[in-house]
């Protein structure tokens, strides 16, 4: 299934990119994926990044084909 | 019946002083509105292991960001007695001593005004995707985060 | 040495959205600062016993007024770590919709603008010896009191 | 001795004018004054009436030479 992910801030800079879409195995967890990515790119302080599914903050989901995944580093708005 | 479409927050770059002096003369045929409160954030020159800040570059996560603020401005009227609430955040570059964030808020009386504008920056700093690259003078940069 | 005078609070009728716009424009050479909190009074158009206030006459004891202000703004000055506080008030007639206060604080961090503002707000109403005549639509008035 | 004395807002204008200077007996008593002129101007709501003397609210003084007494009503700053 395709996913859309998105990456922001200093994660997009540790990723070298700021989107791209991958083909993962139906039912691939949300947390699997993001330690996976988190080796792949070497994303530093990962305890820090939050994960959006579809423009809304997740912990845990099942992704979906189609889904919208987005890493992002600490808020510092205003 | 179509909704609404929410009024955006981004602008491009700094706050004009301007755009708040407008918003201020907007408000004056509002005769039930007794008080504003107003939020201004401004690009502090920090200085950090000896290199000082020039400028912050904002980036978000606009589609996610807009739709937050909306939520956020949604749960200050369903909590304050509001007459109005603006907010206007910055993207892009933004140099010391500007404005890159301005909220305000108006009610009949100044207690209401004054919670729904701290309400509300709390809020945004806390909740919304937004993502701010310190820029140096010597054009180096570290990420900015909120505490 | 001379001492410094005071800066003057007290302006002629109400205050224009000019002069805030203005106020924030003369800051954005003080890199130093990070947020400014600013409160506006604004004179609404309450409805009493069927009749509707149009205007607000000020006047004060100008020289115990000066007097506390200055007070006041140098009691925020030493309680919190504020780069600047301006005060503008309204002397004469103020009508519905216009600013007839103005308080602006400015400081490193949000926390501080905000209360340095909050604090200055609160004594403000409730220790300078100014007036209020609130004129209704029929030339009646009758005066105004702080809750 | 003579003094100063100033009227604001609704006292004002239940006095009838803003100023004047009266000439009072030496060691006068700040209240037994304010009483004695709530009485002659019939002030309404004496209690909400705050005294200033030289610029500095105050609630007993034995008055003297060239003291600025203000009647202040409550305060509607803001």
């Amino acid at each position: 299934m395709k996913i859309h992910v998105k990456y922001f801030g200093q994660v997009a800079e540790a990723v070298g990119k700021t989107e791209e879409v991958l083909d993962l195995e139906k039912g691939t967890n949300l947390q699997d994926f993001k330690t996976r990515q988190v080796r792949a790119y070497r994303i530093p302080d990962p305890h820090s990044v939050q994960i959006a599914v579809n423009q809304d903050l997740m912990e845990e989901k099942d992704l979906e084909e189609g889904d919208e995944i987005a890493f992002l580093p600490p808020f510092a708005g205003g | 019946m179509e909704k609404k479409k929410p009024k955006k927050v981004f602008v491009s770059g700094a706050i004009p002083p301007e755009k708040i002096a407008n918003s201020i003369a907007n408000h004056q045929s509002k005769t039930e509105i007794g008080a504003h409160s107003i939020f201004l954030g401004q690009i502090r020159a920090d200085e950090i292991e000896g290199k000082t800040v020039k400028a912050i570059n904002y980036s978000a996560y606009e589609e996610m960001a807009e739709k937050v603020f909306h939520e956020i401005r949604e749960a200050a009227f369903s909590r304050f007695d509001m007459t109005c609430a603006h907010i206007y955040h910055s993207l892009g570059e933004v140099k010391t001593g500007e404005i890159c964030l301005l909220v305000f808020t108006s009610s009949a009386h100044r207690k209401t005004a004054i919670e729904a504008c701290n309400f509300l920056v709390e809020e945004i700093k806390a909740k919304v995707p937004v993502f701010g690259k310190e820029i140096f003078e010597d054009e180096t940069h570290q990420w900015k985060v909120n505490r």
